[in-house]
């Protein structure tokens, strides 16, 4: 079953390394055991990243290793191992592909799989899941995992935000949300010293927290160039130059990929370069994960004229100016502020509109900012942390915004036994229509 | 004196009936219509002509199948998934593994010393059952016995798509005309359930041997696709589709034996062979 | 309706069950407050002490998920979405408002949908935290003090440590009055069937809590009245999952040939098997109540020690309910789309096997359109236990 | 003075129509089958025969449809949403919500006041709910599809269907007639299962009257009644709404 499909081609120099990025990560975990450091099965954007680095834990993402299988199109074994031992197809895929690759290594002695996407990943010291957002996933997978890796010690911490509520303020919740977080990751530090016997360097972990923040400011800079004409890069490459913040946060590699591919996108806007020729309509990628093994679409896409200049998707950070924290030289505290801020600062513009939701001025910000004409979400089946709520969101975007072409495709992040091609281009054929005649009419 | 048994398998697609005396002494095969019961009885009739026996010779009656509580003959109703336990494990002793694929369900079955140790059934969705095959078939003109045979010329499987029932017609009917020969056509559809029900039964870890019974072990074809997926050799009864309504004999059997073996006498069904009525 | 005035115990369970929320309807026309709640997460003491009848709302397995369609993915869990649709075709026009504790993805991704389609005057979302550690229980404290503040302004009454020690007092007496009536499941055959005693389930859940109590205590005498009856052939199922809440598994179940005489789910023994402590401050006792006593798959729990500790701190209760209820056969499940609940289905089933307990486990809609199926693999199970 | 051509290859029924200039001349409507270029065809051929010209007199081919690549002979193809909003734009100019009922696909359209797309939605990968139903229903019955929409009207007890899947709607239908069901009860199930799926898609574009159904399944007036009944409005269906599609291709063809 192992049919590899071709990936997508990329549009810039830059995202062509990322393979090489993802493939590095999966080898760390590999290798991890000669050179005495420990592996963490991690989950990301629980807020423990800078913390792992800190400590020379060797973070294993099973996203990331999923994301791998599916987009080679092989990770049916694994989905099929998983679902042996009763694991629902309905449950996130990430985490039963991962589950039933754990199965597998464990039935092979806990080493190496041979014929592993990549390699596969090396088998964790440890498991650092997180509860509450972002997902039911982040903890009973861990839980779930550890029925078969029953050694490995697991540790869920919480990292909350305040639930927007027009009627309430959230600002007062701020503080004690805050609070909790930061006693949450320091209970992770805790967890980690244990487990690696090392203690935790306080100024090495501010230092890699600094760092963070200024690849946050840098990553966004960069994405902030996409609002050109024509878009020098779409979300099609997102998808891949999402690695480095995504996988790699607190690494000076993260911070000089997007030092790079900040270089390469304002060559390509000197030359007017884009992703389509001509650019006809610019899209909104407002919500969703992408089908890994489809990534293909975003060309076809492309290929009628359509580039997505920006997506809500991978966009995990902002300007850390933007949010306005508070000081603190507790770099736990640090990273709880900016955790909770960087999902509440829209929460007062929200409020300002009646109807509002916060993921949906989002969307009309970027939709303004980037002068986009249509939006397009994905709804993945088996996640629902980003995808239930989705024709909510739509609705809500059409309430308060304006009659805007939408389009909610629907599919999986890694399985495919639900996804139709050909289904999907007809799709897609008719919403360009839909935009087409929305920019008529608008004009 | 030999006592003899009857087993009715009402199945959604097909009716079977079995009589066993020491050894099987009859069975029938006919299509299911809507009136389970009026057709349980045609058969039944069927089934005691060719064993040369009177309906008051049968000492114990067990339905089973989709349609059993529409037996009021029978003396007792049983699920499919024992009783193809049952049968199968009296005809093939060494199989730990049952697929059953039906009209209407496909099912896994794990077996151990000829009784049930676990199951999985398919979802309401007619993808991955007999029914997926007897509609392409319908629709690409071939007949139903034809199918196994005419994949095996197959050079290289279509390649289906879809997996509703629906649009995978659609889809086959298109590829026929786009110019994809039938074999190939047939065997992707093979391969399509072949790669659903296997997904449904690598649910039980499965154990060999591994067995397929039901309408769907008629056919070849759907057979050697499956073991394909499965990654081992399937066996398959001679009869597959009565392997259901041999094991509710054979149940009969035993379970009379056990009352009388404690010299008690069964409770048995008041309805006799009467035909049962429908529109007062 | 004066000639239901005298009807008890059994036969008023049966007319709250059937007619759900006919008590409710009646105490919003005397100008009670009703507030719905989902869960067995939401604490009840809360809404009691604050002086509104707290309901808990159940879907309808009979009926198709249609409207409710139009909002709401099909990728959340169909027990969420049937009971949506039963809000948002107006089955509930009766509540004043909602509360919505963070249960899972399937309630916290669905809560704007709930608070901007169906308008409630009253709405809350109770952000209840997973982990369970000593800071998971003071941040439930500051959540509970924000969920008071704003039940106490949309009352307009002050909610106080009193009103809040009394509400205690009277759920643990609710929680010992249920107990006492799964009591009487423990004798074989139970005196109560499990068809039964889902009904007094859903009906309790329905009620404010004294007459609640009232009915409780009403269905005891009634069944304790019953002969003890000879000895019970069948087996002695015990079934398992959320919010299991009609009649019709239960039917399944017994109908199959089977005693139904436990169960673990969120409308039955969940809810009544934990107390609140009462030498505690009440934040302090309901937080650690509703985060560490109460059994959902939500709740993280990790002794820190062996996966075995593990196993035995999350579902250890189980084994003693087979022990106690002298169970035979178990029977899990699970609603599609649940990942909570989805996630430990290996794990619970093993252990319960491992206990020499058979295992079905079913996952499968929010709905009787799959019931036929659903007998038949019930049977086979106990064909299979046979 | 020209004559344009529209086809809509759907995966049931293939339409072509004919049109001089904007106003509609002659249609045809033939099942799909397997072979979508000879269907396309074939039906091109009834529809200009009916009027006595023949394809060099075409100024222009348009094709749309779920099988509309395959038309090699025509100018280009557009997707069957945009074709459905403008051929029912010129058919009733005030709907702004169309609701299609194909063969496999249901969907529904939202359209502005110039008959532009705003918005769209269609069913996904399960059929359930679909035209198809109509089909299986006829064929059960033993009656003419044509027939099924006044014999719904005629019931008072609607059987609720349990199952959503289109082929095992087959077997559930039997099974209701054997226990006693009558035919015009099974029917209303079938149409009221049907409008409830079609509602859903209605109120996730939008609820925006005036309305309008399309497609084969408009031509049932059972469904048609059961879609207004949850609409609780009535709807514009066109005399022969399967041609819509077929239509909008035509129109567009002759603007080009
Ligand atoms: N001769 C045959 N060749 C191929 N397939 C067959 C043949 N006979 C029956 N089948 C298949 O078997 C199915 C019926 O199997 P059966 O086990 O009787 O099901 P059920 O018990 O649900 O009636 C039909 O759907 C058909 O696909
Ligand atoms: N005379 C009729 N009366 C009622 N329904 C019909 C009639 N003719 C066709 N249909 C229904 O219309 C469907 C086909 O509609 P159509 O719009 O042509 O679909 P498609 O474009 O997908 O081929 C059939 O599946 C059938 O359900
Ligand atoms: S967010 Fe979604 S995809 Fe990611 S781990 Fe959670 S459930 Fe899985
Ligand atoms: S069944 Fe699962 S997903 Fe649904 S409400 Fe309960 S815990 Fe949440
Ligand atoms: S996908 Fe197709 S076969 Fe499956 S339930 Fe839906 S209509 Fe039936």
């Amino acid at each position: 079953m192992a049919e590899e499909k071709k990936g997508r081609a990329v549009a810039t120099k830059t995202a062509a390394s990322i393979p090489k990025f993802v493939r590095g990560n999966l080898a760390a975990t590999l290798k991890a055991k000669e050179e005495g450091k420990k592996v963490a099965y991690a989950y990301i954007a629980d807020g423990q990243d800078e913390i792992m680095r800190a400590m020379d834990i060797v973070p294993a993402w099973g996203e990331s290793f999923a994301g791998v299988c599916a987009a080679k199109r092989d990770a049916e074994k694994y989905l099929q191992k998983a679902e042996s031992d009763n694991f629902s197809r309905s449950l996130c895929t990430y985490a039963t592909c991962t589950i039933g690759f754990d199965m597998v290594r464990e039935e092979l002695g806990g080493g190496a799989v041979p014929d592993a996407p990549w390699g596969g990943m090396g088998r964790p010291d440890m498991i650092l899941g997180s509860a509450q957002l972002l997902c039911d996933p982040r903890f009973k997978w861990p839980q779930a995992t550890q029925h078969y890796l029953r050694d490995v010690p697991v540790f869920v911490g919480s990292m909350y935000y305040p639930p927007f509520d027009p009627k309430m303020d959230h600002h007062e919740q701020e503080k004690f949300y805050v609070k909790y977080a930061t006693e949450e990751l320091r209970e992770c530090v805790k967890f980690c010293e244990k487990h690696t016997g090392k203690k935790m360097d306080w100024d090495r972990l501010a230092q890699i927290v600094e760092l963070s923040d200024r690849t946050w400011d840098l990553f966004i800079d960069t994405y902030e160039l996409r609002k050109a004409f024509p878009t020098p890069m779409d979300t099609g490459d997102a998808m891949n130059t999402m690695v480095p913040l995504t996988f790699n946060l607190g690494t000076q590699e993260a911070y000089d990929f997007y030092k790079q591919l900040y270089d390469e996108l304002q060559q390509k806007i000197a030359n007017g370069e884009g992703v389509a020729d001509p650019e006809k309509y610019r899209l909104i990628w407002a919500a969703g994960l992408p089908s890994w093994f489809a990534l293909g679409d975003f060309q076809y896409f492309n290929s009628k004229g359509a580039v997505f200049p920006v997506e809500v998707t991978y966009r995990g950070c902002e300007k850390i100016e933007r949010l306005e924290l508070p000081k603190t030289n507790d770099p736990l505290e640090h990273i709880a502020w900016r955790w909770v801020r960087y999902w509440t600062h829209w929460y007062d513009k929200a409020r300002k509109r009646p109807g509002s939701l916060p993921k949906v001025e989002r969307i009309i910000e970027y939709i303004e900012e980037y002068k986009c004409d249509g939006v397009v979400f994905h709804s993945a089946f088996s996640c629902r942390s980003w995808h239930a709520g989705i024709i909510h969101q739509a609705e809500t975007l059409k309430k308060v915004y304006r009659e805007i072409p939408i389009l909610i495709l629907e599919g999986d992040i890694v399985d495919i036994s639900s996804y139709n091609e050909a289904d999907t281009h007809n799709r897609i054929d008719a919403f360009i229509e839909a935009v087409d005649s929305y920019k008529k009419r608008m004009n | 004196m030999i006592n003899y048994f009857a087993g009715v398998d009402i199945g959604s697609t097909m009716t079977k009936v079995v009589i066993y005396g020491e050894g099987i002494r009859a069975m029938i095969i006919g299509p299911t219509g809507p009136e389970h019961r009026k057709l349980a009885n045609k058969v039944m009739e069927e089934a005691l002509i060719q064993a040369h026996l009177k309906f008051e010779d049968l000492s114990y009656i067990i339905a089973t199948g989709y349609g059993r509580i529409n037996v009021p003959f029978a003396d007792r109703q049983v699920t499919e998934i024992t009783c193809h336990a049952k049968g199968l494990h009296s005809l093939l002793p060494t199989v730990k593994t049952v697929v059953d694929i039906g009209g209407q369900d496909s099912k896994g079955i794990k077996i151990k010393d000829g009784r049930v140790v676990s199951f999985v059934m398919n979802d309401k969705c007619a993808a991955g059952t007999g029914r997926f095959i007897e509609i392409m078939a319908d629709s690409l003109g071939v007949p139903l016995n034809d199918m196994g045979r005419l994949s095996l010329t197959a050079d290289k499987p279509a390649m289906i798509s879809s997996t509703c029932t629906v649009f995978a017609e659609h889809e086959v009917t298109n590829q026929l005309s786009g110019g994809e020969t039938l074999p190939n056509l047939v065997a992707g559809i093979h391969e399509s359930v072949a790669t659903r029900v296997a997904s449904l039964v690598k649910k039980l870890n499965i154990e060999p041997d591994v067995a397929i019974t039901g309408g769907g072990a008629k056919n070849i074809g759907l057979v050697k696709a499956l073991e394909k997926k499965l990654g081992c050799p399937v066996l398959i009864p001679p009869e597959p589709l009565i392997t259901g309504a041999l094991g509710a004999a054979i149940l009969a059997k035993e379970i009379f034996e056990k009352y009388t073996k404690e010299g008690q006498v069964p409770e048995r069904s008041k309805s006799g062979l009467q035909e049962a009525k429908f529109f007062d | 309706m004066a000639e239901l005035r005298d009807e008890k115990g059994l036969a008023k369970a049966e007319r709250y069950y059937t007619d759900y929320g006919v008590r409710a309807r009646e105490l919003k026309a005397e100008g009670k407050k009703i507030i719905g709640y989902i869960s067995a997460l939401c604490p009840v003491e809360v809404l009691t002490a604050a002086g509104v009848v707290p309901f808990r709302l159940k879907g309808n397995v009979n009926e198709a998920i249609t409207k409710g369609d139009a909002y709401m993915e099909t990728i959340v869990c169909p027990f969420v979405r049937s009971v949506f649709d039963s809000a948002i075709k107006g089955k509930f026009n009766f509540i004043d408002g909602m509360v919505l504790p963070h249960q899972c993805d399937s309630l916290d991704r669905t809560s704007d949908v709930w608070r901007d389609y169906l308008n409630l005057p009253y709405f809350h979302f109770l952000n209840a935290p997973h982990v369970t550690d000593d800071p998971s229980i003071e941040f439930m404290k500051e959540l509970l003090k924000l969920f008071i503040k704003t039940l106490e302004e949309y009352t307009g009454k002050k909610i106080t440590d009193e009103d809040l020690k009394q509400a205690i007092a009277k759920h643990n007496e609710n929680r010992r009055l249920m107990r006492g009536l799964y009591e009487l499941r423990k004798v074989n055959p139970p005196l109560i069937s499990g068809v039964e005693m889902i009904k007094v389930l859903i009906a309790a859940m329905g009620l404010p809590v004294d007459e609640s109590n009232k009915l409780i205590t009403e269905v005891i005498d009634e069944v304790k009245a019953r002969a003890i009856p000879s000895n019970g052939l069948k087996k002695r199922i015990m079934i398992i999952g959320d919010q299991i809440d009609s009649v019709d598994i239960m039917d399944a179940i017994e109908g199959a040939g089977a005693y139904l005489v436990m169960d673990d789910i969120s409308v039955g023994s969940k809810m009544y098997w934990q107390d609140i402590d009462t030498d505690k401050e009440p934040l302090q006792a309901i937080a650690e109540r509703y985060l560490r006593k109460l059994k959902i798959p939500t709740n993280f729990v990790d002794t820190g020690g062996t996966y075995e500790d593990n196993l035995n701190a999350r579902f250890g209760h189980m084994r003693r309910y087979i022990e106690e209820f002298k169970v035979d056969g178990a029977i899990l499940f699970i609603y599609k789309y649940c990942d909570p609940y989805g996630f430990e289905v290996p794990a619970i089933k093993s252990y319960i096997e491992s206990a020499g307990v058979p295992v079905l486990y079913l996952e499968d809609e929010y709905s009787t359109s799959t019931i036929a199926r659903m007998k038949t693999r019930i049977e086979a199970f106990l064909e299979m236990m046979a | 003075m020209a004559f344009f051509l529209g086809i809509d290859v759907g995966s049931g029924y293939t339409k072509a129509v004919v049109c001089e200039d904007t106003s509609l001349r002659s249609y045809s409507i033939i099942p799909s089958g397997g072979d979508y270029r000879k269907a396309a065809l074939e039906s091109s051929e009834n529809a200009l025969k009916k009027i006595n010209i023949s394809m060099s007199d075409i100024s222009n081919t348009i094709a749309t449809g779920y099988g509309a690549a395959i038309v090699d002979f025509a100018r280009q193809t557009l997707s069957d949403i945009s074709c459905h909003a403008i051929g029912i734009n010129y058919l009733f100019p005030s709907v702004r919500t169309v609701i299609d009922i194909g063969a496999q696909y249901s969907r529904a359209i939202h359209l502005d006041s110039e008959g532009r797309i705003v918005n769209f939605i269609m069913n996904e990968k399960c059929a359930g709910g679909s035209g198809k139903f109509l089909q299986v229903t006829a064929r059960i019955l033993q009656m003419d599809i044509k027939d099924l929409g006044r014999l719904s009207l005629t019931s008072e007890k609607p059987v609720e269907f349990t199952t959503a899947c289109a082929v095992f709607a087959e077997s559930e239908a039997v099974s209701r007639i054997s226990e006693g069901a009558l035919p015009a009860d099974i029917v209303a199930g079938i149409h009221k299962a049907m409008s409830s799926k079609i509602i859903v898609l209605a109120t996730r574009v939008g609820l925006v009257p005036d309305y309008a159904v399309t497609g084969g399944g408009a031509k049932d007036i059972g469904l048609v009644r059961a879609i207004e009944k949850e609409l609780k409005t009535n709807t514009f269906v066109a005399q022969e709404p399967q041609i819509t599609a077929a239509l909008g291709a035509a129109i567009f063809a002759s603007s080009r």
